[in-house]
């Protein structure tokens, strides 16, 4: 095992597929001769050269079409977002082309591709910086969509993802770019597309919880530990396809439900989650299955207003105390 | 002073359009460049290849003649946008462009599946939403697709498949192969930033791609001018991008410069913006009541048939006479009627496929 | 009360708007020389002339953000898409703009604009002409959303959008142009935004639907009745602020909820709906709540893929089945 | 042979940068026009004017560098992007416009907010989130606005604004009140597909507007030529749009060619793409180092430095003298002390306005 930066696991990640397939190019603002936005794919110009290594315009619409069409063309394109935030210019491209063209030919095309890049909020960056984008894409048929916590299942997932023939979200968080973890060193570890995990195990109250939002539920736990309340975790690590039976799992043996999504509330993974959870577990539910999210307003630059704004432990052992009654 | 003469002005945005509320006075929607003078031999054109260039002229207007009728027959649902009166465009590049060379287009796309190698039968089908069609009925009469051929299919949002080209493009400048891409987009396409951002990268990029306007003189029922500023062509200049202008109604002309073009992008790996004025015979799709042209107009472009074109040449050089004419045209029309059988007779998709061609494996957990 | 159809009923809640405050306009693609692409504004240039009805380009991303901006000083523009499906292009404008500037100026701005449009499938369209983007944009703070189901609440709520000092999406069906309906001819007939409707009154189960689905619900509803189930069907009218209140007061007297969704479920409105029900009414709740929507794949053109594609009144009837435990 | 030669070239698509992968060559990223050779008077500047232009340049100048300080010590959050270099477009553009012409622009906004009313307390107090900024806190440094006095705004996303400009024109236009808008926008904004359409649908419409470019030579890390194709002014070609070029490190000459070209556009309500070219001296944000390009490139910029160049041209032509200029660096050097602590002392907004400014109702219900 080796300690790394959530960074340098996704950069280990990027790395090692391209070094195996030629075919595998990286796109994005930034990315080559800056060495990233967010330093992640540092030193990839100097390895990969700058025919795989692209610095783009600011056009997220066009660049990420030039993906997909590239990909449809039988390469394998890494495309970064600077955020997510931004693919929003794209959302066309990723939502009207990535996603259906395979149906709409009646399978005539493959899209190996994968955007990537950070999602969700990272500090103080105001109202059109700070949308967690997972729930929305998920919403949509013919995309895997990604996000990890820890830079083991950030590594193991990335390299699925970029060797998926199917379009692929996998998002990240500025963050948590210096997060370190203990990442296997194995040869080729890869974690499959759509297993959730748990993390914590625990027998009074599932939480769920992934991307940033997981080190949130984790800080909840920690704390509620000490009030003997045993909390499980589960991260899903990938938002679609969905590992209902490792959630359903949990809760028919905690039976009870908190889910923490960085998302705001309408539609968004915890509401999903939650709908799911009560038509699969009906019966082994002691309480109904809270959320703690974004609140419906957009994001505020003060900061006062911000770390309201943002879930918070200390609303994650609320919730907990809600479904066990303790309060 | 101007102050005031501008507040008696009326404010307007759109300019008004063509007949309609012009006071009735008429404006070609485009104007035409000249056909090239060449004949065929100096073109590089064998008799054969003309013969074959009528046959498969003929072959995309009676194909879309008769889905017409089908449909009106209600025979399939869906949009139907028909190509009829842009023929020479698809003939022209097919002739101009390596078998290996990639097109992509938008949803009006019938011609261009036909001349790229999308049977009759398979199309019709397609039409039909059946199995047996070109994209398993999956996709309809906007997403012919015949991608062994190099043909990316029809795509519905507009202007959204100018970077897939843009794409296809770039991937084929990483792999060395010396493909050139042709990207075809209507006059509506032109007003979408996809194409502003495609272009930009294209030229900076040398990216080998020859994006090219189908101006058909609407886009729906707004005339070019209506909706966009200037000359089509012009755009180019903003990123220093080669240009032309091209008469659309020829297939000489348009083969004569799309091959011209094609030498150009697959030794230079640079973009060029092509205009190529055309026009659609044919409301925009089905439901279309045209009161935003006149019938002259309409009928001052039907003199310039470009299937009547070609066969009037064919006959005036004596290459084939009347009775290969009909013969063809007969031998088409079989062709056309026995895809419609097929089409009748295939089978709808199987319940199933309503899961496959979503994801690449079989066994995909849809969420429920 | 005059009858009308859909399409009669939009044109005259703009028409009448339009008439009283200059400073509305419309905008968008074939609105003005072309009467409408499905003439709902049939009429209106010869009315207001060139000035306030406006053809624009197919630039959906310029001509929105164009409204927002025209919003922002002084105007009251009514922006209509094509469809919706073409909107996500524009997606950046409505998501990232008209939802976010009144807020991250500190309310400098006010955004009085309706974004209106057919939404979802409209028969054998294919992948990217058929989806419904109500939930996904109710997922975003700082829009209201509508989607009805019937003439007069499309008049009166169209009427209450163009009077909203907020940003309003308003979204309709193709299918339903033609679709006629009783609506009152008082003077000044609106809706307030964010109200549910009772409109069936049953015991046995709530049955939510809203736009297209409304229709299929009745149906279902129709048969059931035959076998002498009696369901109350509640339509939200209203995405988007939600009244949960009309919904919850109706489920404690059935205990049961089937939600029928044109959207993908995928945190669509039956996910929000559902989850919030079990988070509101847990304690009534006799079964969990089902959902019929579209199933996770794009619209396939097929005629009879397609049939399958839509929810039908029989899955609702299954689902009620289900619900019920009949069978 | 063509094919071999190329299979022996390496396939690259986006340039090299300036100096890096260069071999060391030193490109300027922009070569600047010539300034104005006129003096202040032949512009009509009277000599209160161009002391107040001064004054309110090393405000801009002098607000940037202290904030730089405080958030350097943890003062306060979020992005920083600092205008100083630029200050000559600001202030040249509020003297050639009417108080009640429209400004719009980017992120890089603190410039703009200070020449068009946002107090250096409301400035400043908005980078530290209180609510006594001049958008409540509630926006930061990217979000200076003050619509009162038509300045509506900066805005986050690259070329999201430009249309908003575009739509401000419009409404302009449609009440006749005949005034201009002017929306600023940077190099790097320049590729988004949001300018086209806007560039387009303001031509064919004529709205009132200049879509200024300031091109100081880089989107954050990437040179202007390695982003965008060919000269930024050109793109007006495309669309037969009125254009020019403007040296952007002077003042006297964006004031010049601001007012000419504000009257063209007052008068015959037709827009300008208008590319200033500047240079931005500090990184692209605060966390940027800067590796793209040379100190001897920075440098050469600094010697034409705005602020300094009005300085010297007040004291060369003996309008005031040093001890004056003393006094006015002064009085501004107290003034955005002054407002630092206004800032430090200000509170932070109050809980309950995390609901505020969402809607234009107060008792919104918010969903949860
Ligand atoms: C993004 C988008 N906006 C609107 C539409 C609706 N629409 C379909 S075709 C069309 C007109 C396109 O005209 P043009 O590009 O000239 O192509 P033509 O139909 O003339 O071949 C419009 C507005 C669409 N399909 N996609
Ligand atoms: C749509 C979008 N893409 C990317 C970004 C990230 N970003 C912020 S500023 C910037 C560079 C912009 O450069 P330019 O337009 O030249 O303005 P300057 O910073 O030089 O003033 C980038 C890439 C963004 N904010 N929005
Ligand atoms: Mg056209
Ligand atoms: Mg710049």
């Amino acid at each position: 095992m080796a300690e790394l930066q959530f960074r340098e696991a996704i950069r280990a990640a990027i790395d090692e597929e391209m070094s195996q397939d030629e075919n595998i190019f990286v796109m994005g603002e930034e990315v080559a001769e800056y060495d990233g936005a967010y330093k992640v794919t540092e030193g990839l110009l100097d390895k990969y050269g700058s025919k795989r290594m692209i610095d783009t315009p600011i056009s997220e619409l066009g660049f990420a079409g030039i993906g997909v069409g590239a990909a449809m063309n039988g390469l394998r394109p890494v495309v970064e977002f600077m955020t997510f935030n931004f693919a929003v210019l794209a959302a066309d491209q990723i939502i009207n082309h990535a996603s259906k063209a395979k149906y709409m030919t009646g399978g005539q095309v493959d899209i190996p591709i994968v955007f990537r890049g950070p999602n969700a909020s990272a500090g103080q960056l105001s109202a059109t910086h700070s949308v967690s984008y997972d729930s929305m894409y998920a919403h949509f048929p013919g995309l895997k969509v990604i996000y990890t916590s820890e830079p083991a299942d950030a590594k193991g997932l990335l390299k699925s993802a970029i060797r998926d023939d199917n379009p692929v979200l996998f998002m990240e968080s500025e963050q948590m770019y210096g997060l370190k973890g203990e990442v296997p060193d194995e040869d080729d570890f890869t974690i499959p597309i759509g297993k959730a995990k748990v993390k914590w195990e625990g027998s009074d109250v599932t939480v769920i919880a992934h991307g940033k939002m997981y080190h949130v539920a984790t800080q909840a736990a920690k704390q509620l530990a000490k009030d003997g309340v045993e909390v499980e975790i589960i991260d899903p690590r990938t938002v679609k396809p969905l590992d209902m039976e490792t959630i359903v799992k949990s809760i028919k043996k905690t039976n009870r439900c908190v889910i923490v999504d960085e998302a705001h509330p309408f539609g968004g993974f915890a509401s999903e989650v939650g709908y799911l959870i009560q038509r699969e577990a009906f019966d082994y539910m002691d309480a109904p299955v809270q959320r703690v999210t974004l609140p419906d307003t957009n994001a505020p630059f003060a900061k006062n207003l911000f770390d309201k704004w943002l879930p918070s432990a200390q609303q994650v052992i609320d919730a907990v105390n809600t479904v066990t009654y303790r309060k | 002073m101007a102050k005031k003469n501008k507040e008696a002005e009326e404010v307007t945005f759109t300019p008004s359009g063509t007949g309609i509320r012009n006071n009735g006075r008429i404006e070609r929607s485009t104007e035409l460049p000249s056909p090239t003078r060449k004949k065929h031999k100096s073109l590089g054109l064998s008799e054969d290849d003309l013969v074959d260039m009528f046959e498969l002229m003929y072959l995309q207007r009676r194909f879309e003649e008769r889905a017409m009728q089908m449909y009106q027959k209600g025979k399939f649902g869906g949009f139907l946008h028909l190509y009829m009166g842009q023929e020479a465009i698809s003939t022209g590049t097919v002739y101009a462009l390596n078998d290996d060379d990639d097109i992509i287009t938008a949803y009006r796309d019938h011609g261009w599946g036909l001349v790229r190698g999308v049977s009759p039968k398979e199309g019709m089908a397609e039409l039909y939403g059946k199995k047996t069609g070109c994209s398993k009925g999956k996709g309809g009469s906007m997403h012919f697709a015949k991608t062994e051929n190099h043909f990316w299919g029809g795509y519905g949002i507009v202007g959204g498949h100018v970077p897939l080209g843009g794409g296809i493009a770039f991937a084929n400048k990483y792999k060395q192969n010396d493909r050139v891409t042709a990207c075809f987009l209507g006059d509506g396409a032109v007003d979408q930033g996809s194409l502003h951002e495609t272009l930009n990268m294209s030229q900076n990029w040398g990216l080998p791609c020859i994006y090219a306007i189908e101006n058909n003189g609407y886009a729906m029922g707004t005339a070019v001018h209506r909706h966009s500023v200037g000359e089509l062509h012009e755009r180019a200049k903003g990123y220093g991008m080669k240009s032309a202008v091209i008469n659309g109604m020829d297939v000489f002309t348009v083969y004569e410069k799309m091959k011209e073009i094609a030498k150009d992008v697959r030794e230079n790996s640079n973009p060029w913006l092509v205009e190529i004025r055309t026009y659609r015979y044919r409301g925009h799709s089905m439901s279309d009541p045209m009161k935003y042209r006149t019938k002259e107009e309409l009928q001052e472009y039907e003199k310039l048939d470009p299937v009547e074109r070609i066969k009037k040449y064919l006959l005036d050089e004596e290459i084939i006479g009347e009775d290969k004419v009909e013969e063809i045209e007969n031998s088409v029309e079989d062709t056309v009627m026995e895809a419609i059988d097929f089409a009748e007779e295939s089978d709808f998709p199987d319940e199933e496929a309503l899961y496959e061609d979503m994801f690449v494996e079989d066994d995909y957990p849809f969420h429920t």
